[in-house]
């Protein structure tokens, strides 16, 4: 395995591996073992960072600074919240489905680890390698919908069970135009493969060869990721919190962790697939790929603080007569595209 | 038709979007609202029986606080049902001053009401721009009487005269809001989204408009010209050149529309009275203890809200003896029945913004 | 066009990014507020001529003063107590001073731990600023201090 | 999958695939049976997945777990009339149950174990990975029971759109 210039962390993967004999068995359960504690590390780092960069950013926008007192410039802020919000009483609703109620949370970020095992962080650096990478983290980040319903109904609330109602409804007709997007790439590479996807961006960038497939994606995971302007879950003005209403404490917490965890993974795969993951001239790859990341979530992040909330039948509207067909339309101009490339170039695709 | 269950909400009093305590009980089907029952009254203080034992001065504070948002218009209305009562006669330079702090007040609300209309849209940086602009407006007051939401200043026969140094911080103001009102064009009234959620959304017939007895920037809204400050000038009000704007439709955006251009409507009244003041005293000759003969008056104003009239019996005294008010958003508030209905749950909240309500006018 | 008014938007909140923020750090940065600012009242006493107008001008009686009568029938205060919950700080008191005596002050951390302390013992507070040097002792007519000294 | 881990992987995952499923017929509360057959999908995905079929398990668990199971929780969440308590009825023909279960059992098992050529497992068309060998298995060898089923599918959502649609009650 050639790792020339890849970077620190690879190495210090090796290093490990190499105590534990290598290939063995016990290599793997070791590396299997911190592959997850740096997920579960980076969840919690991704969430308390974006959380900060987000109420700056949104600061910055409204031409307020932003959380300011705890550490140089506010930098401590969500640190103290996430201390406050462990500290703070977990109150079960009386009439909640407990089981339900309370599973709720961690299946979110349950979710968010599964998902994050496949995203690759540098060159070499993908914890797990799928055949099927991108597909899988599809098929999962499909599976989120079942914690926010859990939730709404858990908790027995009105408000809660319209939120609940409005995570399933939305995220089942954002998750096609979302695959949708992402499959005129699959097309080019022939591959489901993460990695190999981000080797195929060497020389291009598959933002521009799939710009239709990027603004669809764009759209489709804020759809997605439940933010602005389609955060109806939360719809604060007419649902209070949505399906997170009767949270307290740090169940309340986990969602918050879910929600920019779900941030950071979106983000991520339109850094891997349109914006050619951790390749880049100079910086080592995973400095690359951190760019490209803080790049996404900013566009996020802005598209937050500008636009007003959609309706839900305008939602569905725009998921299902705007945004499948484009997508559809990118697969067919994909298509028709690798047929005439073929027909230049025969040796290229199978 | 494949039927849902019905599911009754309570939205209020305690609800961030009722924009104060205001309870809908609204019966959805799925997302959709069925019915629509509005309740109010869980801020009533008995502001109509307070006046009958403070006098006609020591009320002024308390109009402050019927709409909290509009102080100086509340004042004013006040203010001038009393000089009206007692037939006193208000300087001209006090007139003026009264004009420029009546339409200032005006910018602040509408303000207010544009940017938690777009808060509640779910625009959240919109409503910190009209803030930010509002802040000049209020800083302009406290720089005047020392309060910025209760301003508690006009006075029965007169105005308190502003610093010097209110001119030039007013010109100031006066030359940036051209700036700030296409700011919010840019982010508010051209976006798609907010275009989307507002177009055609919560339709008021000028008819239901009439019946219900809306007035304001809601009637102007579905088409009807009706101001008072033209149809029947009080105060000083029939020397400006102003337009009166109304909308076509008569939706959440022909409302919101209306109340943008009537800024820039009020920017241009200000204009002109800061042109034409003349110097001279602000205060009539008024005897200190305000002691009204016996009679009755009624008087009623343009408020950002819609018309506010005061209808004072006297015996008198000190005191009024009866004081009747009729707020804006009282009235406004019950086309809600008629118009939500069939519209989804968050256009509710749309509508009931387009609305502008102010809870204590209402339940007073 | 469509997304057009979206990219307007997206502009105009990315240019004040940049913009200067308006954000003010108040412990730190103490709010200059104008001179007409009502957000407290104080007394000055020795202006005071216990003449009454405040108190019957407030809306809420939040005022009760009381008063004593030297040799000379004059009038002097004894006690000035301003009962803050009820008060509406809109400034009716101090217009109806004739000598200016109470007037309204930009302190505006009036907030208090408990409610007692919302009830102000205004000559106490005049005191209490005299001796901490806030503000300057109006020099009293001679014959009123010897009074004041007579009467405890 | 000869190895000791791998059939402690399988047993984990069987076990919480029958028990779940199990669940779903007793559970009281639909909505719980709803999220129960969930777990069930999501046990037979990681089932699929240690055949191999990779890209069968991902199907399973974006169009099963994912979606179909949504649906069904999302139609009994709307049509619920009355509290989610003994939603589900009870399980009255139990005898009768099991005893069909028992049939089944045993059809498939006779099915399986008398049907050598099912023991052997298949190779690869290409020798690529699944999702190219059935993307290839399904544009030719079966393209026809491929847009059959497209077809098929297709009614079924115009029948659905019309059943939700409905017939006006005004009339």
């Amino acid at each position: 395995m050639p790792q020339y210039g890849s970077g620190l962390f690879v190495s210090i993967a090796h290093l490990i591996r190499g105590l534990f004999g290598g290939t063995t068995v016990t290599a793997d359960v070791v590396m299997t073992v911190i592959n997850s504690l740096i997920i579960w590390a980076l969840i919690a780092l991704a969430a308390l960072s974006l959380i900060l960069l987000e109420r700056k950013v949104a600061g910055w926008m409204q031409l307020r600074t932003g959380p300011n007192r705890l550490g140089p410039r506010g930098w401590f802020q969500t640190v103290a919240d996430a201390m406050k919000l462990l500290g703070k009483e977990d109150i079960f609703p009386a009439a909640a489905d407990k089981w339900v109620f309370g599973l709720a949370p961690m299946f979110v970020i349950g979710l968010s680890v599964m998902v994050m095992a496949v995203i690759p962080y540098g060159k070499g650096m993908v914890p797990v390698d799928l055949n099927v990478g991108i597909f899988y983290l599809l098929a999962v980040s499909a599976l989120t919908t079942i914690p926010f319903f859990m939730a709404g109904w858990g908790s027995n609330n009105k408000f809660a069970l319209l939120g609940g109602m409005r995570a399933v409804a939305q995220m089942i007709s954002y998750e096609i135009p979302l695959v949708f997007s992402l499959l005129g790439v699959v097309m080019i590479t022939q591959t489901f493969k993460m990695s190999a996807i981000v080797n195929a961006q060497s020389h291009v960038w598959f933002i521009l060869l799939q710009p239709l497939g990027f603004v669809v994606y764009t759209i489709a995971a804020t759809a997605e990721t439940n933010r602005a302007p389609f955060d109806l879950v939360e719809g604060e003005s007419e649902l209070t919190a949505g399906a997170f209403t009767e949270y307290t404490g740090m169940r309340w917490a986990l969602f918050f962790l879910g929600e920019y965890a779900n941030l950071f993974i979106v983000s991520a795969v339109a850094a891997t697939v349109f914006l050619g993951g951790w390749q880049g001239p100079f910086l080592p790859g995973w400095i690359w790929f951190a760019i490209k990341v803080l790049f996404m979530v900013f566009l996020f992040l802005w598209f937050r603080w500008t636009f007003p909330r959609l309706r839900v039948d305008q939602l569905m509207h725009f998921g299902w007569k705007v945004l499948l067909p484009l997508s559809v339309a990118n697969i067919l101009l994909t298509g028709v595209g690798i047929y005439i490339y073929q027909l230049i170039y025969p040796a290229i695709g199978g | 038709m494949i039927k849902t269950q019905e599911l009754e909400i309570n939205l209020g009093p305690q609800h961030p979007s009722t924009h104060g305590v205001f309870r809908m009980i609204t019966k959805l089907d799925g997302e959709t609202v069925t019915s629509v029952e509005s309740k109010v009254g869980y801020l009533h203080r008995g502001m109509e029986k307070l006046a009958e034992s403070r006098t006609y001065t020591q009320y002024i504070p308390y109009t402050d606080r019927l709409d909290y948002l509009a102080s100086i218009n509340n004042n004013l209305g006040y203010v001038q049902t009393v000089e009206k009562l007692m037939g006193v006669e208000v300087p001209e330079r006090a007139e003026y001053l009264r004009i420029i702090f009546g339409e200032l007040q005006r910018l602040a609300s509408h303000m207010v009401a544009i940017g938690t209309g777009s808060l509640d849209l779910g625009g959240f940086t919109p409503f910190l721009y009209t803030f930010r602009d509002r802040e000049k407006i209020l800083d302009l007051f406290e720089m005047t009487i020392g309060g910025r939401m209760t301003m508690n200043m006009p006075r029965i026969g007169g105005i308190i005269e502003p610093p010097e140094e209110f001119w030039p911080a007013l010109n100031k103001f006066l030359g940036e809001m051209p700036g700030s009102i296409e700011e919010y064009h840019g982010i508010i009234t051209g976006n798609e989204i907010f275009q989307a959620r507002t177009v055609g959304v919560g339709i008021i017939s000028p008819e239901l408009a009439e019946q219900i007895a809306v007035t304001g920037p809601n009637l102007r809204g579905s088409g009807i010209k009706w101001d008072l400050r033209k149809n029947a000038p009080y105060g000083i009000y029939d020397r400006f050149d102003f337009e009166v704007p109304v909308g076509v439709n008569g939706d959440c955006f022909d409302r919101y529309i209306v109340r943008v251009r009537e800024m820039e409507e009020s920017i241009k009244i200000i204009h002109q009275a800061v042109r034409d003041i003349p110097e001279g005293p602000t205060f009539a000759k008024v005897p200190k203890l305000i002691k009204p003969s016996v009679g009755e008056v009624y008087h009623r104003v343009e408020n950002p809200r819609g018309e506010l009239s005061f209808y004072i019996v006297s015996d008198g005294s000190t005191k009024p003896y009866r004081l009747r008010i009729r707020g804006g958003t009282f009235v406004n508030i019950q086309v809600l029945p008629y118009v939500a209905p069939g519209w989804k749950l968050a256009d509710v909240i749309a509508i009931l913004a387009s609305l502008d309500i102010i809870l204590p006018e209402c339940d007073r | 066009m469509f997304g057009k008014g979206l990219a307007k938007g997206l502009g105009i909140t990315f240019r004040h990014m940049f913009d200067k923020k308006i954000t003010e750090f108040y412990p730190e940065d103490m709010p200059t507020l104008p001179p007409r600012t009502r957000s407290s009242l104080a007394l000055n006493t020795p202006k005071c001529i216990s003449c009454g107008m405040c108190s019957s001008a407030c809306p809420n009686k939040v005022i009760t003063l009381t008063t004593d009568k030297n040799e000379s029938n004059k009038k002097f205060l004894t006690s000035y107590h301003m009962d803050l919950t009820r008060c509406l700080f809109c400034g009716l008191c101090t217009e109806a001073c004739p000598t200016k005596a109470l007037y309204t002050t930009t302190e505006f951390e009036n907030a208090v731990y408990f409610r007692e302390d919302m009830q102000w013992d205004m000559m106490q507070r005049y005191r209490d600023k005299v001796a901490s040097g806030e503000i300057k002792e109006e020099v009293k007519p001679e014959t009123k201090q010897e009074e004041a000294k007579d009467n405890g | 999958m000869g190895n000791i881990g791998g059939g402690l992987v399988f047993l984990v995952f069987a076990l919480v695939t029958v028990f779940s499923a199990y669940l779903v017929i007793s559970s009281r509360n639909i909505i719980h049976s709803a999220l129960f057959l969930i777990l069930t999908f999501i046990g037979v995905a990681a089932l699929y997945a240690m055949l191999d079929a990779d890209f069968l398990a991902m199907v399973q668990l974006l169009v099963y777990a994912g979606a179909i199971s949504i649906m069904v929780v999302f139609g009994v969440m709307l049509t619920l009339r009355g509290g989610p308590e003994n939603s589900n009825g009870d399980t009255r023909n139990a005898i009768g149950g099991a005893i069909a279960a028992l049939l089944t059992f045993v059809v498939l098992g006779m099915v399986i174990f008398t049907n050598s050529a099912w023991l052997t497992t298949g190779t690869g068309i290409s020798g690529g990975s699944t999702v190219s060998d059935v993307s290839w298995l399904l544009l030719t060898k079966y393209v026809v029971p491929f847009e059959v089923a497209a077809v098929l599918l297709l009614v079924a959502m115009v029948g659905a759109i019309i059943l939700a649609k409905g017939v006006d009650d005004s009339k």
